[in-house]
């Protein structure tokens, strides 16, 4: 049993539990879902799913930082018809909602994909993921640029009725433009931190570690960064947040809810430990009821109102 | 739980474990995960092939080479003190014909040492490294009924002189199959001498790994049809899936 | 005795060593000076100067993170005065090549410290910090504008004849639009990354940890954020760079060397040991003798002309 | 390295480092940087006062209450393990007049502790806590010459019942000089009978610390002048000095 003042609604997706799996780490789901307990789960957003199958990058794909993790994996995905046969079925069963991410090397492919899944059932969300690079506009990613990131969400907005997030990009100078461009073009709620670009390099064979060269980084390394980006949003726009970036602990989740955050996803989390949701899950529990407080969403963007809430309020 | 210990030579270690489901579910070259024991330090569990197995005692080793700070890790864990291992994972070896070879190089032995346990046919393993102190299989292991180990080392200092591929040379055409875990060099040849001759060949490949369970695509390798996970449709690959375009 | 082969030029000034003391961290050097072994450095690069003291940010001003630190001291220093009559004398005696960084509100204040600074005894090159908010503009910072970035160097250029060095900020979309627009104005060289914008919240007190709420992120934990900036400026610009960045081990440090740094310089590390210095410059030294490699600036962008080179050309 | 470790009460605990150099140099109310053994996993070195100091031994020992990460770490050290210290540090207290009063909160007693036992002169100590499982001084530590001890609990389970400062409501004016150390809101009352009662206080305050020696600025606190560094002009300022705008 979920503590009912942990539910909280998403830009339109009624949600048991604050606490998603972040997209691309959680795969398709069915490989975690059967191994683990995802009872505490709200939301499992799949990996970014393309018109087409997309190869992804030659390995190695993963690089170890310190208290992060760098990955390249390319965006691999078997394509929207592949996903909607083989996976979808497996996962409309499960208990957590689905949100959907969807990737595209244009703006025509987002908007094939977001109408592909429209109307299917088991999809309870989109997820915008907005990092990818822009073939068209000389691959520079469209979530860097403002009117690339109105273009292309509202794109996505008129294939679909159904609540669409916007995965923002934190490489960029000022999130608050790109979350504001997002909001006028339609999203009903942006998830960020997607990851920070980064590099390794291997001193023996002096070359990159990445076969990509570059790779994404993740995990608690990225925390203060998500968490400062999660802030700045917060106060640019009216639309919920979904914050992420190196959540592994209830604290840690706190600190995004704090900041302003409606909900949280966890990625490198759960490599860190398999079991991340339930002991996060526990954590809010028991914070909530140490203080009093009745529901998780009294709790949104505390910090950003001076400070300690009364717990009965 | 570490149940027991075996500082095996400078640089190598074995670790047992008690785990009930791991030692009742594995078949050969599956692999399990360990988790490390040090916060944030080490974000990722580190992928160890089984290389024994005991039902009875509920118990699976691990034989590995200290390479990082993970493997430093391991090898400093005390007998008794609690570690995560998830398992068992991944895709093992097919079933061992009568008369067929294995080939280990180095640390390569472990997930080889438990497919010849797996049966008591005849059959052949080739163990090879680079000099005599790299040999470091823990005494009794390799004691088992119809196998014959034949030692190799590239400068002669125990067994044979020479590289295990050299063996293969006189050993091939003949063997049913042939099974290999070792350095990518070795599995080269390996393979080239395997495509030559004809010989059904299965390797245990490496890749860094994440998830371990096929989610993350983080393993990927290379083969005809695509990039496969070594995690889930691996670590076992035939020889034609791997090491094509390098 | 330093190994020769580890001596470098940056943008002019010579080093004997490719190991410096970023700044701030440092302080006015005499601090650490006078308590641990300084033989391996090449150089020290003092605590942002402005023209008149700045009070910096009230506390708490330091919080740790997963393999970080955050900090938001907010450049507090004596002013140009104080540092010339006080802190220079000490410092000017010491074996260390000196490189001044400097800050200023707007682009007058810049121009009139570093005139202060030019033609004094001691001073071997300034270091412009291009991070600080742009009062006259809107508070937004001048290292995230390729205009303003050119009009503050250019500004600086103009007053010295000094060895130029300026700062990046790594909170920018391209790095290598600021760092091409740095070159044009005149640096002599490209120091980067300063530290990532981020923060933390005390889920006690539902409050920012920082006095500040914002602060900066370094160590080892942003370090492939700046591996990534320093190999993408290294491909933008023909002057050498100075790359920094979570810097502990002389692992570290080859790998900023082989993405295309000419020297590299500690912050964050010398609070988590403060004889890094000599034990990185141990390590360079071994790494060379290791690999027959006769002076380290043969590795200078190593992995990006396809790795391993050999040892002996 | 740690020479003897004393668990004294749940959540706190003593230990005693070989220190040449601090046990020779140190004066009260110095601190030193205890640099955690766990790589990347804390950064920073931990400040804390020095509680005790044996010059014979060459040794010193700290008093610390286990609030986090990095002293939970401290807590578990064995005896013989090597930790790294660093210091003395900061300037200390100002000479201790005759009849001197000393205060001190919970675990701020670490620093009052030595400062008791660096002269010989008649002096009292009110040493103060919320209850008496937070009495922690280890035995013999307060049994020196001239020195009274008045214990005080807020819920009267040992000494007398109050606070610190109900305490010295009764005791100022008198004494010519008065030392504290404790939580803030003990030092601020502390601070508001001093000035009441002209009785010049010197306080040792906290803050947190990266370099422990005055170079990165970040230990600042509020002062009349403008900010100062708790590691260089501190730990100890005078009351005046402290606790102005908050
Ligand atoms: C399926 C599988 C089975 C394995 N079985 C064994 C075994 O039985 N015995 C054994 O000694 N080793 C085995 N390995 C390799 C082992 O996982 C690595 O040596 C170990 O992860 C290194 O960890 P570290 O922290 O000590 O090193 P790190 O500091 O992480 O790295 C040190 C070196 O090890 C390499 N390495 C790191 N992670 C991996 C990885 N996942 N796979 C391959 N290389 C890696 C790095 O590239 C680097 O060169 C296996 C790997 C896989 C994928
Ligand atoms: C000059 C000085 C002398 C000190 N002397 C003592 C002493 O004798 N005995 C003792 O028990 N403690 C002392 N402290 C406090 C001690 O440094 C902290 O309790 C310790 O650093 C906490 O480390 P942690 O990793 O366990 O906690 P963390 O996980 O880092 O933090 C836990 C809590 O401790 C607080 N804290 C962290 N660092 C500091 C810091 N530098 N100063 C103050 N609070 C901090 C945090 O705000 C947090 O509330 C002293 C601090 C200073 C500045
Ligand atoms: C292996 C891996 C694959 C990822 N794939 C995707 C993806 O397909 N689409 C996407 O929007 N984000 C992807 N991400 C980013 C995560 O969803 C998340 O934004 C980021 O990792 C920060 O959260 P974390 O620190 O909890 O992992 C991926 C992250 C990792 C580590
Ligand atoms: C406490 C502190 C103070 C700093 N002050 C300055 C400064 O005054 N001017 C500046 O250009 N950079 C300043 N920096 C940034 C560092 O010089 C450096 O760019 C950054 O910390 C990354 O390197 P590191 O990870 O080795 O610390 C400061 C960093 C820290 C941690
Ligand atoms: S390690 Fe995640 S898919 Fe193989
Ligand atoms: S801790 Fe660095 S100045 Fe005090």
């Amino acid at each position: 049993m979920i503590n009912p003042g942990l539910s909280v609604n998403l830009g339109g997706i009624e949600l048991a539990s604050p606490l998603l799996a972040a997209s691309g780490p959680f795969g398709y789901g069915h490989e975690y879902l059967e191994r683990i307990d995802c009872s505490a789960l709200g939301g499992i957003i799949v990996k970014g799913i393309s018109l087409k199958p997309w190869p992804g990058n030659p390995p190695p794909r993963l690089a170890e930082t310190a208290s992060g993790l760098l990955n390249a994996i390319g965006l691999q995905n078997p394509g929207l018809d592949h996903f909607v046969k083989e996976d979808l079925p497996l996962l409309a069963r499960a208990e957590p909602r689905l949100i959907v991410n969807i990737v595209g090397c244009d703006i025509d492919e987002y908007a094939a994909v977001a109408a592909g899944l429209s109307g299917l059932e088991g999809i309870d969300g989109l997820e915008v993921n907005i990092s990818c690079p822009n073939l068209k506009a000389g691959g520079i990613a469209f979530g860097t640029d403002p009117a690339e990131t109105y273009k292309v969400v509202g794109a996505v907005r008129r294939q679909t009725n159904l609540p669409l997030l916007v995965k923002l990009s934190p490489n960029v100078t000022d999130i608050t433009i790109i979350a504001r461009a997002a909001e006028a073009a339609g999203a009903d709620g942006l998830s960020l931190i997607n990851t920070l670009s980064g590099m390794l390099i291997d001193i023996e064979t002096r070359k990159p570690l990445l076969g990509n060269i570059f790779g994404g980084l993740s995990g608690p390394a990225v925390l203060p960064v998500a968490l400062k980006m999660v802030w700045q949003a917060a106060e640019a726009v009216k639309i919920p947040l979904l914050g992420m970036g190196g959540i592994t602990t209830a604290e840690d989740a706190l600190q995004f809810i704090m900041a302003g955050a409606r909900a949280v996803a966890v990625g490198t989390g759960f490599f860190y430990e398999p079991e991340v949701i339930s002991q996060v899950k526990e954590g809010l529990e028991n914070y909530l009821v140490k203080h009093e407080i009745k529901a998780l969403g009294k709790l949104e963007g505390a910090a950003r109102k001076g400070g300690i809430i009364n717990g009965a309020c | 739980m570490v149940t027991e210990k075996q500082a095996i030579a400078p640089g190598y270690c074995r670790l047992s474990f008690k785990a009930p489901h791991i030692a009742g579910t594995a078949y050969p070259g599956q692999f399990v995960m360990v988790y490390m024991n040090s916060g944030y330090r080490h974000l990722l569990p580190r992928p160890f092939s089984i290389f024994t197995r005991n039902r009875d005692k509920e118990e699976v080793s691990l034989l590995f080479a200290v390479k990082g700070q993970g493997t430093e890790l391991m090898a400093s864990a005390e007998v008794g003190s609690l570690w995560k291992i998830s398992g068992p994972l991944g895709s093992g070896f097919p079933a061992l014909p009568e008369g067929s070879l294995l080939v280990a190089g180095g640390i390569g032995l472990a997930p080889l040492a438990f497919l010849a346990a797996s049966i008591e046919k005849p059959r052949t393993l080739i163990y090879g490294a680079r000099t005599a102190s790299q040999l470091i299989c823990p005494p009794g292991v390799l004691d088992l009924p119809n196998l014959e180990v034949i030692e190799v080392t590239e400068d002669g200092t125990r067994g044979e002189r020479g590289t295990a591929a050299d063996l293969l040379l006189g050993l091939l055409p003949g063997p049913p199959a042939l099974f290999a875990c070792g350095p990518g060099p070795m599995l080269r040849a390996v393979k080239t001498l395997c495509l030559h001759s004809g010989t059904p060949a299965w390797f245990s490949v490496e890749e860094k790994m994440a998830c371990g369970i096929g989610a993350c695509l983080g393993c990927a390798v290379q083969t005809p049809k695509g990039y496969s996970r070594v995690c889930r449709e691996g670590p076992v690959f035939s020889a034609e899936e791997v090491f094509n375009n390098d």
